[in-house]
């Protein structure tokens, strides 16, 4: 621990949130995960869910957060989330059920499984930590991977013509009408991990005033899987992935949505 | 220069990933030589802190604990509080 | 007592929101999708959700998830539906998470799905094969109290003749509708904060103020349980303590032996049956005795498959007395139902060839 | 005295209601008291299609398979599939059949008894044709008692929706002309 | 057949194209499935594909054309059509490769499949017919039911509430870039019947001329899954399904497309 | 003869493409993705196609697809995603399509999902269980070889230590790629517009001109092919003329089985091993020879999971010896490896107990 | 009226739907009270047909051949025309 | 005469190269024309854990488990693992060890045959500390026979990519000094 004069001091940011039952992980360093696990946790105290929250848990180098964070949790099989926490939800519908799932978790394996959920408007909430890669499995092409980026698949970055295009999966649910929010952040920078907070703040609040399915994406760095310095990941992601999947919320929550039924 | 800020680090779970120093908008982090315990390159602390928080928004190894000095000893705790964009 | 008509897949929906079956999904399969109806029907009763799945993947996990809650939930499909869910079948085993998964099955070909899976890992599923709507009925009970008991998953083997038929049955009683016992284990998100928060992962790693025994340990104690649950082993055998021909069959199958076995014995024949209810467990150690005796001279094993059963037969035997497949794959001309192997006429004649073959 | 042959199967075509009547007397017998088995089966989408469906009746619970393999009595509403149905039938059946639908009296041999009821004129007179099958069950409940005029009367209701009384009564009345038209028909063996 | 005097007449149109073995098939009254059947052999034929094409088919009514259509068939396991169309037009890449869906098969238990070969650009025509019900296993509710729209599962039309929304797959699929074509047709009447003749002749014509993934889907009409007498069913279809999924090019062809490579 | 080193991943690959394997396709998964990642680098070279899927359902899917055309084609994972593909197997086995499909395995659960399948329908897979990088390559090209001499899906049963580890292989001759045969019935779209166009559907009911089997016939084809099948069983007995006891064991255990095996022998035990090289089929016949022999007093099986292969040991040894299990749930504490009983003293001291046990 | 075209029916093949009859422009189809062998209600041709070939575009059942008078008689074979929208 | 100690275990921490040196060594040995097996575990993500590999060399095809659970030697590039490595070794095994790394001498105890060799300062003179192992290989290949200079120097070129011709030339260097340092080193059992 550094040593400093600490007299007169204000403590305005402690080293972790008090729901983490540790602070060592075994990421890699410069991953963007922890950040994501950080706010989550944190808008869990802040909306007085601690206790009556259940997460989802996806198969990725996130999954850990199952281990340190102090929150019930039912690790799932790879891609089911969204299914599971159908379940969890219906049998338990004042709780605030979410998954957490990568990228590889949600849009290769798990399509079909976030995109049902979403058509039906389940009340729960998706959270997609999207890397571009499988960081599990050591860096492969996602079906999120952008065009250009690099991968161990193709370290000289995918190419559309041999491996296609990613699969923008907020988009396509934020034009879904049962859906109630949909944005994504990213934790590159302090601005980006306030926005998210944000984010996940409303997307939580939407599914616990009952107005549909919500959706938060979030923006992380994979230096290990990019095979970028772990001090150019967050620049690489801002190069890289930002230009395709913008920062921002796709689907705002409607003013009215409390008050209107959601059936036509 | 009279400190706004300062911050206290626990050094030995830092990874070295750098993604600190960027973030410190006065340049008061630095990456070292110094290694800790599980070989990792670590930051130093520079003068002209000003207790922005955004080490800590950033840091994915929970380093940074964050005080001010500009404002009276109230204690927050718990959740971090938000960055004023 | 009052008699109720009811179809077998209304018998076995009743049966289940009875004993506090609050979850169903599903995804529609013939001849499956007359129970996911029947659910639809029965499950409002009691509060109870109903989800017709998007897939049968989506239908088993989201079975699984009200399953983690607590609440007794099920899912189903048929034997080809059911091959989709292998993966959410080992990890409920895993995870050891109470699951009942109905198997309305086009025939018998399913035996080894239900009896040694293809999912992954050390696990088993307990399976019940009923013969008839009334024990489809009385086994849809067993299955979630065993489901709950063992924490594992349970399979109801049955398939279109138990579904589409009507028999009755004892109207339940008012009060009939039972809680499912309470789960210590069950997530319901209130240990979050205490420091000593749950969670239910396939590898049991635990948490860092908590740890779990992790894979191996956990993996090993799953395996052991399974082991004690062999005491499960249920089977119904009939006129086998004279008979020098014991014939082993299950499900529907078996009510088609047992008539041509009871017109056979008419006949004078001294010949049995074996069912077991339990295919897994299998009730090797009934058989084994029954086989043992001083009368058994065969057995003989009708079962409509290519001869899956007879392993179990024949691991049961263990080579005392001579085992013979009888059965055969039989379909229809659908795909979707048994075939002629069901047929008396044949069953009568094949049983008596192996005899006759069996006595020379 | 009542015929005791009961595990009776029906023989029609699509359109002609053969569940409805499987299943009026069914739950008749299961009103009256009766364990009861019933198992259909359908000849897939095509109109005018083998239909069937078979009815056992009880005491004890039934122990028997759900396709039963043999039955002793036949109720006859259209004779296009009787060569399905005639094999399964023991020596001496009971038959009950539309007079017009059984034109071969030799098939099957005695000991059978058959039965033949006008239905189609019944169910004409009653202004729907529909009914026909349901006179044959009248005939066949009046020949075995294995349920009483009450207990069919409330099966049918139950089965028959509300909104359609006047199917109903209809209904109703085809079931008890049926019965009369073979109230004294003498019991035992032969045609 | 009814006797007519043809003398000094012209045939303008033949019962059935040569190509179908039979015009005998066990679907419904009032079905709209052959049609759609008719109007793909018709295009094989006109675009000389009769022996280097090969039809990958899922399950439902509709799979009855591997029965009669003297075309070659791979009939697959319900869903999975894209993937195992994917197998086939890798090794034979110059062979017109096109799937045979339905709603319940594509949208319902296939959606990951025809979501990813789409965003890989793969060169293939999927063919979805959508009647809104899985026909085969007796009118259920499937993930591309319309709003309102009577099924099985619920006599009294679709509700969002309980059920959730419709998916639109080829508006999904035409927002993604590497798809060459998309379009919805019909069959309930002349014209809706010329156009989907059109779309198939332009989808395939995309599939050979390598511009990427294809899709057409046919509204088809189920009177039996939607509980309506078989006359009213093209009108039942006009009103209830056109509104959510209306007829039309969602993606036409870009006249640039033969030219340009498409990778980014 | 030149020797080259290889990992096992890449020298299973090189033999499949010199094989004339032209397809792989396959989902990430430890520790399958090394084997992804080799045929990645091979296929190239003969112009062959490598997808990664973007789940194991479509990958099994996309190669079924390809195998219709005639080609050689292959997929794989490890157990838990190949649960995933159980619906896909037994479709290509219905439907008589030639399918590798590699499981590099996590351990030795899979037992029962590679020989009992968790699919649907009568069906087997021939599986090859080889117990050393050298003997995957061979075993690699045989599988094709089978999957195509038996229109069948074959697995091929590895490990993370036989993907890992690098042996010495022959190189194989510039002239190694062989084309695959001719198959008369595969599609290439060639016999559309004859009249007699080609249909491929696991229920083989043809088409109006060229009416097919049906299903029953059809299945009870298949099911009598898969009878015929047995004859390709394999095996590898070491010392078992004299052996006292015979241990077996299958795929990399029977590399650490011999081993202690061997010291035991050289300590004066009169001990032998038993691996059966293909697990489907059995090679019970072989098996059930020597343990009929005078010498065999006992047999031991030795495998890591709770007791999966060992149903077929007693189902070749019919009771004639004693059958005893001395292995068990053995995992690392990452759940990806095999754990303790891989250790030779473990195993030593298992073997000498238990015959001490059987010779009391 | 001179006929500008006519129809041959395979009625045999008719499934009684009634899709034929509204998009008949002219109005010479008609359901009928008439039944084939397999029990559906047939439709019958009236007067007025101009060979517009709407009916054999949406008919399930293949049941429509359909003549023009008003061209030579050259013979189309194979697929079936286009229907000028 | 060379020492015929040869199934070898490579022991050190993340970030030493022991996989680079088994690999070199594993290929010279092939390039000698023998059979061999090569198998290796790392220790997880993080840097500085344990590292292990073993070298097998036969005249005939190796037919060992994949883990070999005895060997008759061992290098050492770093003692942190050297708990794991000994149990796992022969009564006389052969030790070439860096000799920093080499702390206690009685362990194991005779008939070991344990050979120092001053890798690390080796590597230093080269400007090259990651080739200290590689020094370690060359005194192994030296002592045994287990491969010639070219094949050594074949192999390591193989590994090396040619664009780092700077490194390349470090190793070599390193290798060949391993080999001098061990040169007239008499063989038999004892240290
Ligand atoms: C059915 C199945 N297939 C494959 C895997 C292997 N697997 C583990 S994690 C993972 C993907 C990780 O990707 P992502 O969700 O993007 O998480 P990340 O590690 O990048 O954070 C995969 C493919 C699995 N566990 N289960
Ligand atoms: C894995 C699997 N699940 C379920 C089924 C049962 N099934 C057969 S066809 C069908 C759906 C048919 O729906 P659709 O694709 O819309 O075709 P339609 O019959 O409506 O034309 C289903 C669910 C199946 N064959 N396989
Ligand atoms: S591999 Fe990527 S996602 Fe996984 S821990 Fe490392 S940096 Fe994070
Ligand atoms: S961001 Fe954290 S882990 Fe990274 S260098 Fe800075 S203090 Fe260390
Ligand atoms: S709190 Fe702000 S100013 Fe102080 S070190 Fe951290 S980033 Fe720099
Ligand atoms: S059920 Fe619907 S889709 Fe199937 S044949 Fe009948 S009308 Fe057509
Ligand atoms: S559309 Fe065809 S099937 Fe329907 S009524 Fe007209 S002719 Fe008959
Ligand atoms: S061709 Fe045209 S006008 Fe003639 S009957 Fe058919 S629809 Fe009517
Ligand atoms: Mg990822
Ligand atoms: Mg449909």
């Amino acid at each position: 621990m550094t040593d400093v004069d600490l007299t007169g001091a204000r403590r305005v940011a402690t080293f972790a949130p008090d729901l983490l039952q540790s602070t060592e992980h075994h990421l890699c360093p410069g991953c963007g995960h922890p950040v994501a696990w950080r706010l989550l946790v944190e808008v869990l105290a802040e909306l007085e869910l601690v206790d009556r929250s259940i997460g989802v848990v996806g198969h990725g180098c996130y999954t850990q957060i199952i281990t340190i964070a102090d929150v019930e949790f039912l690790q799932c099989l790879h891609g089911r989330a969204p299914a599971v926490a159908t379940g969890v939800k219906r049998m338990l519908p004042e709780h605030a059920i979410y998954t957490i799932q990568g990228d590889g978790d949600m849009v290769s394996e798990g399509l079909a499984e976030v995109l049902h959920a979403a058509a039906r408007g389940e009340s729960i909430t998706c959270l997609m930590l999207n890397n571009g890669v499988f960081g599990d499995t050591g860096g492969q092409m996602t079906a999120a991977t952008t065009v250009g980026q690099r991968t161990k698949t193709d370290l000289g970055g995918r190419t559309a013509a041999e491996h296609g295009h990613p699969i923008d999966v907020p988009e396509i649910v934020a034009s879904f009408p049962g859906v109630a929010y949909v944005a994504r952040g990213a934790v590159d920078k302090p601005n980006a991990v306030a926005r998210t907070r944000r984010y996940l703040r409303e997307a939580f609040a939407s599914q616990l005033a009952g107005e549909g399915f919500s959706l938060v994406e979030v923006l992380t760095m994979c230096p290990t899987g990019w095979a970028v310095p772990t001090d150019q990941g967050a620049q690489y992601q801002r190069d890289q992935m930002n230009p395709t999947f913008p920062i921002g919320e796709l689907r705002p929550r409607r003013p009215s949505a409390v008050a209107a039924p959601q059936d036509a | 220069m009279t400190a706004r800020g300062t911050v206290v680090m626990a050094l030995d779970r830092c990874k070295g990933c750098g993604l600190c120093v960027p973030v410190c908008r006065p340049g008061a982090l630095e990456m070292t030589d110094e290694r800790n315990a599980k070989g990792y390159v670590l930051p130093q602390l520079l003068d002209g802190c000003t207790g922005c928080r955004a080490c800590a928004e950033v840091c994915p190894d929970f380093v940074f604990e964050v005080y001010r000095f500009d404002i009276g000893p109230a204690e927050l705790t718990g959740s971090m509080m938000e960055v004023v964009e | 007592m009052t008699l109720v008509l009811r179809e077998g897949y209304d018998a076995i929906a009743a049966a289940a929101v009875d004993c506090g079956c609050r979850f169903f999904s599903g995804y529609p399969m013939l001849p499956f999708t007359g129970l996911l109806d029947s659910f639809a029907r029965e499950l409002p009763r009691t509060g109870g959700v109903l989800i017709q799945a998007d897939t049968e993947i989506e239908g088993a996990n989201m079975a699984l998830g009200a399953a983690a809650t607590g609440a007794r939930a099920a899912t189903g499909s048929t034997g080809q539906g059911i091959a989709l869910m292998q993966e959410t079948i080992a990890e409920a085993a895993l995870n050891e998470l109470p699951l009942v998964v109905f198997n309305v099955a086009r025939g018998q070909q399913d035996y080894f799905q239900a009896t040694r899976g293809g999912g992954w890992g050390d696990y088993r599923t307990i399976t019940l094969a009923p013969a008839s709507v009334v024990e489809a009925a009385e086994l849809t009970t067993l299955a979630f109290e065993l489901a709950d008991e063992w924490m594992t998953p349970v399979i109801l083997y049955a398939d279109h003749m138990i579904g589409f038929t009507q028999m009755t049955i004892e109207q339940r009683p008012a009060d009939a509708v039972k809680p499912a016992p309470e789960k210590p284990w069950k997530l319901d998100g209130r240990s979050g904060g205490t420091g000593r928060s749950k969670v239910i992962w396939t590898w049991r790693q635990g948490k860092h103020n908590t740890p779990g025994p992790g894979p191996n340990l956990h993996w090993q104690n799953v395996a052991e349980k399974y082991e004690l649950a062999q005491r499960e082993a249920r089977h119904v055998a009939r006129d086998v303590d004279d008979a020098e021909v014991v014939v082993v069959s299950f499900g529907t199958t078996a009510a088609f032996v047992d008539y041509v076995v009871d017109e056979l014995r008419a006949d004078g024949h001294r010949i049995g049956t074996f069912r077991p209810v339990t295919l897994w467990p299998f009730p090797s150690d009934a058989l084994g005795e029954i086989v043992l005796g001083d009368a058994c001279k065969v057995v003989l094993v009708h079962e409509l498959n290519a001869g899956q059963m007879i392993d179990d037969v024949r691991l049961a035997v263990e080579g005392a007395k001579p085992v013979h497949a009888i059965g055969g794959v039989s379909q229809d001309e659908s795909g979707m139902r048994q075939g002629d192997l069901l047929q008396i006429d044949i069953i009568r004649t094949r049983l008596l060839d192996a005899m006759t073959g069996s006595t020379r | 005295m009542t015929d005791d042959r009961r595990d009776v199967i029906f023989t029609g075509i699509g359109g002609q209601g053969v569940q409805l009547c499987s299943k009026v007397l069914a739950n008749a017998a299961v009103a009256a008291g009766h364990h009861v088995m019933l198992s259909s089966y359908f000849g897939g989408e095509m109109r005018g299609g083998r239909t069937e469906a078979t009815v056992i009746t009880r005491d004890q619970p039934v122990d028997l398979p759900p396709i039963v393999p043999r039955l002793d009595a036949l109720i006859v509403l259209h004779p296009a599939f009787l060569d399905d149905a005639l094999p399964r039938l023991v020596a001496a059946p009971l038959i009950v059949a539309d007079t017009w639908a059984w034109t071969d009296p030799s098939n099957p041999p005695p000991p059978a008894r058959v039965v033949p009821v006008p239905a189609r004129e019944i169910a004409a007179d009653l202004g729907m044709p529909v009914a026909a099958g349901l006179a044959l069950v009248g005939a066949f409940v009046a020949l075995t008692g294995v349920a009483d005029d009450a207990a069919l009367a409330t099966a049918t209701r139950q089965l028959v929706p509300p909104h359609r009384a006047a199917a109903l009564e209809a209904n109703l009345a085809a079931l008890t002309a049926g019965a009369d038209a073979v109230r004294g028909t003498p019991v035992g063996i032969g045609s």
